[in-house]
């Protein structure tokens, strides 16, 4: 075992982790009580699905906010994943059904927003539905693949109107640094 | 939102576990470690380590010691799901001072190292998902457990004996119980069996002092005739509604005397008690030792019912207690926990179609068997074909019927070898017939259940390794069998490697064991989950067998999963015990997971008005503001998303929490490389000149 | 402060259509109590001025900017920038600043498409197709125009701001409040707002002010003004059907749409502490449908035919998503096509 | 009978990847390996008493890798496909299927221990080369000169029944598409072939 | 008038040409069209798969992939012959399912630039349409000469209700569809366990003592439960207990005589056609005795009748038939579905 103790933090980079970067990657909500087991019974399992499915756990999918599911995307998820109990077996009694109806809805914003309905899905399982849920993890990959990264949080392509945004007669020294600083500001969507 | 500074800056330990090879297989667990402090720090993590087991006592102690040391205010534990270890490593923080809620645990077993093999790929996510908590915690504050007070009553669901056991257990340690069967009498299958296996000594024997007590026991209310209708609620201030079907007559003035019974002029079968081999009347007592000794009238069979004559029963009653227009009644019981002991159904051996159960006579079920050979069943305890004189000369009894088979149900029922050798013992005890087991495997781990296997043998009966192919009464040649109309049981005796016809005269099925049919239907009723098939599942298999996943609500029995009687005697006991030691502390903590409003903020435009089940949410039409009460809240967070104006917000499950976790899972994975930026702290938009 | 013991005052406008400059204008007699206090050192809209006066300010000698408009070219980025630095308190005023309002629909939009539709749309004459460049070489010299972003950006998006001042625009007598209350915390006779902090608007939202009664909401329907049957004047407007962005909305401008008889379209932005007003909105919405089969809850949402319209006609630029896909792969004007399709899209602009 | 113990081939070393070859070549789903041996195909096949193994015996072998006792055995050729294993098979295993693929392998290498049936299955299927359809007469007529001379006599009375009745068309219909279909079948010999050779035990 | 895709397979144009021709003589007054498929080939039976199962299915293929191309408006295909339709569905349920096996069938059936997609040709028997389809009351509403007094065996054979992989049968074994049909048509049905039971498909060529015994199996509980003749609705069934039975009695020294009709045949009885348009008398074992006993004529036999002597019924049947007053009651059966 290993003791050693580090205290002077290190100064953060934007390098990506490990992952390949086009490997889509999806975040997953999960309910406490049915989908959240699930996914422990498929470990206790050991069945196996694709790394990068990640997951977040809510007491309810009811209490999944469409604000989640948009800083997901935004910060730099290429699809989410809805689960919770069956509608009839909610341990809250009917809220997943209020998810339903959100899920819904924000599918049509996001779809009239051009994020293909692929990359938004919702899925059942009870507790004792491991293998079910693990299958739809990878089904969820499958699906998300081929449409290729979204890549929200990435800086649009700014080559042709960018030599514009140079032009030296406007721009001294400074508020040329500044307009560096500025593109990155539009990367950062969502924070 | 994410992550402006908490009130207090973070200083975040983070601990990652190997659980052995468990994580540390998969997971580089060092780099993991070096990870989180490199990139971390500047999310306020401190100190670093990694541990073998976390969960052990050192483990712990090396939390304690660091927060005491180094002044720790957050912890992240990177080990296994919350739901088996949480409670563990929050009470680590909490012996060292720091607010047990403060404290984090990020699933890298469950689901990192235990569903991937691609170890770069599981250590990134384990540094993905540890990144997600630390964000997490850093918007945590403080909580405290919510106390409720437990109410000393409990509710048993199901009569049977894994019931009765739990009643007879808290009645005794001195607490109310309400049991509710959904027959007229309790008891459930084990009433209606003549021997149990191995010791074989008489069901009636053991089980009818215990009815007796149960019907007789101050601290305990029967609900016979009666289901429950609706749970609301939780755990230790459930509300029930309990609906009792109407007998048709006064039980104040019954005397069980029977003669109702006696006169009726309709006789039916009966296809529970007697399994359907017998007939019972239209009002009738299921059996003599029935508990209570009211009978039941039966309205679709009854002919005052059907014809409006008759009313022999009313006539003839001595007291004068029938009451043909008796309407079912409601009550509402108000219980702190509740033990779901609803057994099993036997399988349909109707659906086994080449078993012919239903199609050629002489085939019977185990629970026909049973009934059969009971001396107080409909044969009087003889054993006899379907026209009730004949005695078999040569017995069949078939394994596995319903069970290992994926046409009906994968699992094994458990209980069939050992009862299908008890009716080969009954058989050769009641009549000299020959008798055939034909198994696939025989299973038989139970105490003394092998010796009964060796005595079974003993006594000469057959044992053929095959399951049995088909049952029929077709003739190959007229000399296949000594008489015309035996049946033939084809199967392959696969010890032998050969397909053998053999003639016998009666076959048993011995049938397995299925939940109820409604079992989904009650799960959903009590708030509980069950798997696909509809058994009840435990909140941990190992570790929890009686509890569901749901606070206060137990199972016991059958409900759980096939077993046989001293399991369910052993289980019904144990959820006993479980809830004795509930009620013993009074109150409860429940965790501190609420919707709290802001009534600042709220501006009463009543969206989330309609939308708690639990009717936590009120309205106050004065202030003109919606109001949380914070004691039936259960804390599920569908009033904080929907509020338009978020003036509600979730103690536990906050939106920094959660944004802040969104957050930290994506900011350094591949798909977001720019997430990293956006995710760091430090401001990107140009600092202003100063004003 | 100026030599008359004046304090300087500017106001800018820059992707925004000049309301928030005529509200302040509404002020009426009271704008002669700003000429009082405030020497007007630059306001496009009522007086001629060159940047390059602005440029030859002092930093920070500006006491108070009124920053109206989303920034959607790089001359709008190059003024917000120059006005951050030469103001000592810089307000984002009005909605378009503050959350991108109407010009920030455009990010459901890529430049090219955009200028395709100005320069070849159905109401132009440009047989040569001519188009703006960022550079245009003329016998005389060059000449330069500001270039478009690919997405029009909220003023803190952009440079830090002290306040925020929601509405479209923001209501006069609200203006009137915050001109007085900081010239009052500039005299030092009351202290500053908390940086950063929202001025000018309530902490609730629109329903607090509406007086219509409410009671517990489950709806079946949604439908246009046009569409339903006359309204109950007394009752919730989205009990009633009408999709009322109010439960969603600051508070701040009295409620007067609802109170009127027509739904509230959310332009004073979300309540404090909330991330995506959209996202709240929606979520509001949709927990109160009646419905629990996909099928039925379909059919009523059916009655919202543009949701994206609905919950961010004024906060997309500001929301966490910003715009849609299309201005996310925004193209240089010729590389264009009329309309591509989002899959295409998936695999586009990702080299970087 | 025959019991495994004498099969030939059992001296032959063991091959641990047959029931993987099996599964390569059987079509749909085998799921041999979940066997659990509890015979209900042997107790239910109408031919099993002709067998020198029981489905479930065969079965076995096969997991314990005497490839040469599984392809020697008549059992595949026995078997009617009436289908009773295959709903009765409480591991809903396959066993018609797979046992077309024992016989495809077995043909496949010359070792097919029951010459009338691959005999008879050859003739067939020459038949539809030649003409896209099956040809009775032809076919019966080949099949018994080659095999069942001695039975002719017996069956006079069927055959001149079925002929005065006439029940046998004495021209071959032969289809248009012949030579598509005699394409497609090539076709499809590579791709068995090269699937096979893909999977195929080193 | 209702339309559906047909592939009558090769025996229907041979040894079933009974089959083919009451069909034909049902279908008009019943209003069900059928339109074959142009140029299908044969299926292969069972003895394609033997040799090749790729290529067995590339051969059913093709005919699926005919069929495919030419649906207009109907995308049912009716098989008469239950070998061919097991061979479809199953081929059609396997691409379906196997990713693998729709590539090779597909790249094979390239080679004549043909291809099929999974699903778009639903297979069903004959029998299937007809008591789906045209229901048993519209059935019934044809009858002018009930078949009363005939006592029939109804036999399905294997491979309608097996292996039924899409599950589309509730019985696999005991299945009623044919005993109701019968008795819509006035017929006794007789209770008939081996309804389901193997005929030994190709035994009689490969291993004709197996398939003797098969078939001896078949006749002899049908000759023991009084049956008069039996009924199916599979060519190669017809043709091993009509063609075989004379050289199985042969071969066992019995003199069984159970003729076998096609369901389509009896059909047409009850329709009250004539015996002649309906192929009767073209069986080996003559029907001409069963159907005397109703009162319908046909051609005489072409070979001796065999006397059967009398009371040689089974007891088994005659007791299974006996009414018992006392004993204990028997489970109740639910009607199946089927």
């Amino acid at each position: 075992m290993s003791e050693d103790v580090m205290t002077r933090p290190h100064p953060t980079d934007a390098t990506a982790s490990a992952t390949t970067p086009r490997e889509p990657v999806v975040l997953v909500f999960t309910c406490n009580w049915c989908s959240y087991r699930a996914a422990d019974l498929a470990g206790t399992a050991r069945i196996k699905y694709p790394p990068n499915v990640r997951l977040v756990r809510l007491m309810c999918s009811g209490r999944i906010d469409p604000s989640f599911v948009l800083k997901a995307f935004a910060s730099g998820a290429d699809g989410v994943l809805m689960t919770g109990c069956w509608p009839a077996d909610c341990h809250y009694r009917v809220q997943n059904v209020k998810a339903l109806r959100r899920f819904e809805l924000l599918r049509r914003v996001l779809e009239q927003l051009g994020i293909e309905p692929e990359r938004f899905q919702r899925f059942y399982a009870s507790a004792a539905e491991g293998p079910q849920l693990a299958a739809a993890f990878s089904r969820m990959i499958e699906d998300v693949r081929p449409l290729g990264p979204l890549d929200w949080g990435r800086l649009p392509d700014l080559a042709p109107d960018h030599e514009a945004l140079t032009n030296p007669s406007e721009l001294d020294a400074d508020s040329a640094a500044e307009a560096e600083a500025d593109l990155m500001s539009l990367e950062a969507v969502g924070s | 939102m994410t992550p402006n500074e908490p009130a207090d800056s973070p200083r975040v330990g983070v601990y990652v576990c190997h659980c052995g090879t468990n994580i540390a297989g998969t997971v580089d667990v060092a780099a993991v470690r070096d990870w989180a402090m490199e990139r971390l720090g500047p999310h306020g993590v401190v100190v670093s380590r990694d541990y073998p087991f976390m969960c052990s006592s050192l483990g712990q102690e090396l939390i304690e010691d660091d927060i005491r040391e180094l002044g720790l205010n957050r912890v992240v534990v990177a080990a296994c799901s919350p739901h088996m270890h949480e409670k563990t490593f929050r009470g680590a923080c909490e012996r060292a001072g720091l607010n047990p809620y403060l404290c984090e645990l990020v699933s890298i077993r469950e689901q990192v190292s235990w569903v991937h093999t691609d170890k770069v790929a599981a250590t990134a996510k384990a540094e993905a998902l540890l990144a997600g908590g630390v964000l997490r915690v850093r918007e945590q504050v403080p909580l405290e457990p919510m106390r409720v007070p437990i109410n000393e009553a409990t509710l048993v669901v199901g009569g049977g004996i894994a019931g009765i056991t739990a009643a007879l257990e808290i009645a005794d340690a001195g607490f109310p119980v309400h049991l509710v069967e959904r027959e007229p009498s309790i008891g459930g299958h084990m009433a209606q069996f003549d021997k149990t296996f191995p010791t074989l000594d008489c069901a009636a024997c053991i089980l009818t002092p215990k009815m007796v007590t149960a019907g007789s026991h101050p601290n305990i209310t029967l609900h016979t005739w009666s289901e429950v209708t609706d749970v609301a609620g939780y755990v230790g201030n459930f509300t029930v509604k309990v609906l009792h079907r109407p007998r048709y007559l006064d039980t104040d003035l019954c005397t069980g005397c029977g003669i109702c019974q006696e006169k009726c002029p309709a006789k039916v079968v009966d296809p529970v008690f007697e399994a359907g081999i017998g007939y019972r009347k239209a009002i009738y007592r299921p059996f003599p030792q029935a508990v209570p000794k009211f009978p039941v009238l039966d309205p679709d069979n009854c002919i005052y019912f059907e014809r409006g004559t008759c009313r022999a029963c009313e006539k003839l009653c001595p007291t004068g207690a029938i009451r043909l227009d008796q309407q079912p009644e409601e009550v509402t019981l108000q219980v702190g926990n509740i033990v779901l002991a609803t057994g099993f159904e036997a399988f349909d051996a109707r659906r086994v179609e080449a078993y012919g159960y239903g199609r050629l006579a002489n085939v019977f079920t185990s629970l026909e068997f049973e009934r059969m050979s009971n001396a107080s069943g409909p044969t009087g305890g003889q054993i006899v074909l379907r026209d009730g004189v004949t005695e078999p000369k040569t017995v069949a009894i078939v394994h596995c019927v319903g069970s290992r088979d994926r046409n009906y149900n994968k699992y094994c029922s458990a209980i069939c070898c050992m009862q299908s050798m008890k009716f080969a013992h009954l058989v050769r005890e009641h009549t000299d017939a020959t008798v055939y087991e034909f198994y696939i495997d025989i299973r038989a781990p139970g105490k003394a259940f092998d010796e009964f296997y060796q005595r079974v043998q003993d006594e000469g009966t057959i044992f053929i390794r095959g399951r049995v192919a088909e049952v029929t009464d077709v003739l190959r040649m007229p000399d296949e069998a000594a008489e015309d109309g035996r049946l033939i049981v084809q199967v392959e005796d696969t010890l032998a490697g050969l397909q053998r016809r053999i003639p016998v005269d009666m076959v048993v099925l011995s049938v397995g064991l299925e939940p109820q049919a409604d079992a989904h239907e009650v799960a959903r009723r009590f708030g509980i989950t069950c798997s696909s098939e509809g058994w009840v599942i435990e909140r941990h298999p190992k570790l929890d067998p009686v509890a569901t996943m749901t606070e206060g609500v137990f199972a016991a029995g059958c409900a759980l999963g096939p077993r046989d009687i001293p399991a369910s005697v052993a289980s019904g006991a144990a959820a006993a015990a479980r809830i004795l030691g509930r009620i013993q502390q009074r109150e409860l903590a429940l965790e501190p997971i609420r919707a709290v409003i802001d009534a600042e903020r709220c501006s009463g435009c009543r969206i989330c008005n309609d939308l708690c089940p639990f009717s936590a949410i009120t309205f106050d039409a004065v202030q003109a503001v919606t109001e949380v009460n914070p004691a039936l809240c259960q804390g599920c967070g569908v009033c904080i998303a929907a509020c338009p104006a978020g003036a509600i917000a979730g103690t536990g499950f906050s939106d920094a929490q959660i944004l802040g976790q969104i957050e930290g899972i994506l900011m350094f994975s591949g798909a977001a490389d720019v997430g990293a930026r956006t995710a760091s702290p430090e401001p990107k938009a140009p600092e202003a000149v100063p004003a | 402060m100026t030599a008359n013991g004046k304090y300087r005052f500017a106001m800018y406008w820059a992707a925004s259509c000049g309301g928030c400059d005529i509200s302040v204008i509404n002020l009426h007699e009271a704008i002669l109590d700003l000429a009082e206090r405030f020497d007007i050192v630059f306001w496009p809209a009522v007086m001629d001025a060159k940047y390059a006066d602005v440029e030859a300010m002092p930093d920070g000698s500006i006491d108070l900017t009124l920053f109206s408009g989303g920034i959607r070219n790089t001359e709008n980025a190059e003024l917000a920038r120059l006005l951050r630095r030469k103001s000592a308190i810089l307000v984002a005023f009005g909605s378009c600043a503050t959350e991108g309002c109407i010009p920030g629909l455009a990010n459901l939009t890529s430049t090219g498409d955009l200028l395709d539709r100005v320069y070849a749309g159905p109401s132009m004459d440009n047989p040569d197709n001519v188009r703006p460049t960022a550079r245009t070489t003329m016998p005389e010299g060059e000449l330069h125009l500001p270039a478009l972003e690919p997405l029009l950006r909220t003023l803190d998006q952009v440079v830090e701001v002290d306040y925020r001042m929601p509405g479209c625009p923001p209501e006069t007598e609200r203006i009137a409040e915050v001109l007085g209350l900081l010239t009052a915390a500039l005299d030092g006779k009351a202290p500053m707002p908390v940086r950063g902090s929202v001025v000018g608007a309530g902490h609730s939202t629109v329903c607090d002010e509406c007086q219509r009664d409410r009671g517990v909401k489950r709806i079946t329907a949604f439908g246009r003004l046009h569409e339903l049957p006359p309204l109950d004047p007394g009752l919730c407007l989205l009990e009633q059907s009408v999709p009322c962005n109010g439960p969603a909305t600051r508070d701040g401008c009295g409620a007067k749409c609802p109170l009127a008889g027509a739904p509230c379209i959310g332009c004073y932005g979300p309540a404090d502490g909330v991330v995506d007003f959209g996202a709240r909105l929606l979520s509001a919405f949709a927990s109160v449908v009646d419905a629990s089969e996909p099928a039925e809850i379909d059919r009523i949402l059916d009655g919202l035919p543009d949701p994206v319209g609905q919950f961010y006609r004024f906060s997309l630029a500001g929301s966490l998503l910003r715009g849609g896909r299309a201005a996310r792969t925004s193209r240089s004007p010729a590389a264009a096509p009329a309309a591509t399709p989002a899959r295409e899209m998936a695999t586009h602009g990702v080299t970087r | 009978m025959p019991s495994a113990v004498r099969t030939p081939g059992q001296g032959a070393a063991l091959d641990r990847r047959f029931v993987d070859e099996i599964r390569a070549t059987t079509v749909g789903e085998t799921r041999l390996e979940t066997c659990i041996q509890c015979g209900t195909c042997g107790g239910s096949c109408p031919s099993a008493a002709d067998m020198d193994h029981t489905p479930r015996m065969l079965f076995a072998m096969a997991r314990a890798g005497l490839r040469d006792g599984v392809l020697r055995s008549n059992t595949p050729w026995m078997c009617v496909s009436c289908y009773f294993c295959s709903v009765r098979c409480p591991q809903e295993i396959h066993i018609p299927d797979v046992m077309y693929a024992i016989k495809s392998i077995a043909t496949r290498e010359g070792i097919a221990p029951e010459s009338i049936g691959a005999d008879f299955s050859r003739t067939f299927v020459s038949n539809i080369h030649h003409y896209g359809r099956s040809y009775e007469v032809g076919l019966v007529a080949r099949h018994y000169l080659r095999h069942y001379a001695l039975r002719l006599p017996g069956m006079a009375p069927m055959g001149i029944g079925m002929v005065t009745k006439g029940r046998m068309g004495f021209i071959p219909h032969k289809i248009r598409g012949i030579a598509g279909l005699r394409a497609i079948l090539a076709r499809a010999g590579e791709l068995e072939a090269a699937a096979q050779g893909r999977k195929a035990p080193a | 008038m209702s339309s559906y895709l047909y592939y009558p397979g090769c025996s229907l144009s041979g040894s079933a040409r009974a089959y083919a021709e009451s069909l034909a003589a049902i279908l008009a007054p019943l209003g069900v069209e059928l339109r074959e498929i142009d140029d299908w080939n044969c299926c292969g039976a069972t003895e394609y798969l033997t040799l090749s199962p790729l290529g067995g299915y590339a051969l059913i293929g093709r005919n699926l992939a005919l069929a495919e191309s030419q649906r207009n408006g109907t995308s049912t295909l009716v098989a008469p012959c239950s070998a061919c339709y097991a061979n479809l569905a199953k081929t059609d349920r396997f691409v379906r399912e196997s990713q693998t096996l729709r590539e090779q069938l597909n790249g094979a059936l390239a080679a004549d630039g043909l291809q099929y997609t999974p699903g778009s040709i639903t297979v069903r028997h004959l029998l299937e349409v007809l008591i789906e389809d045209v229901g048993l009351d519209e059935l019934q509403r044809h009858v002018t000469r009930p078949l009363h007094g005939l006592r029939v065996a109804p036999y399905l054979g294997c491979l309608v209700s097996r292996p039924d992989y899409d599950r589309r049968w509730a019985q696999h074994e005991q299945p009623h569809a044919l005993d109701r049909l019968m008795a819509a048509l006035g017929a006794e049905v007789v209770d008939y366990p081996l309804r389901t039971s193997c005929c030994g498909g190709h035994m009689t060529q490969i291993s004709p003592d197996t398939g003797f015994e098969m078939i001896r199996r078949l006749v002899d509980a049908a000759d023991r439960r009084e049956a008069d003749l039996l009924v199916t609705v599979c060519p190669m069934c017809q043709m091993n207990i009509d063609a075989y039975q004379s050289e199985m009695n042969h071969h066992f020294r019995t003199d069984y005589h159970v003729p076998i009709l096609f369901f389509t045949q009896l059909i047409g009885l009850a329709f009250g056609l004539e015996p002649k348009v309906l192929g009767i008398g073209t069986e080996i074992v003559s029907a001409h005795r069963a159907l005397g006993r109703i009162g319908i004529a046909v051609p005489p036999p072409a070979e001796v009748e065999v006397e059967v002597p009398a009371g040689q019924a089974a007891p088994a049947a005659r007791e299974a038939r006996a009414k018992r007053p006392k004993g204990l009651p028997m489970p109740r059966l639910d009607e199946d579905e089927r």
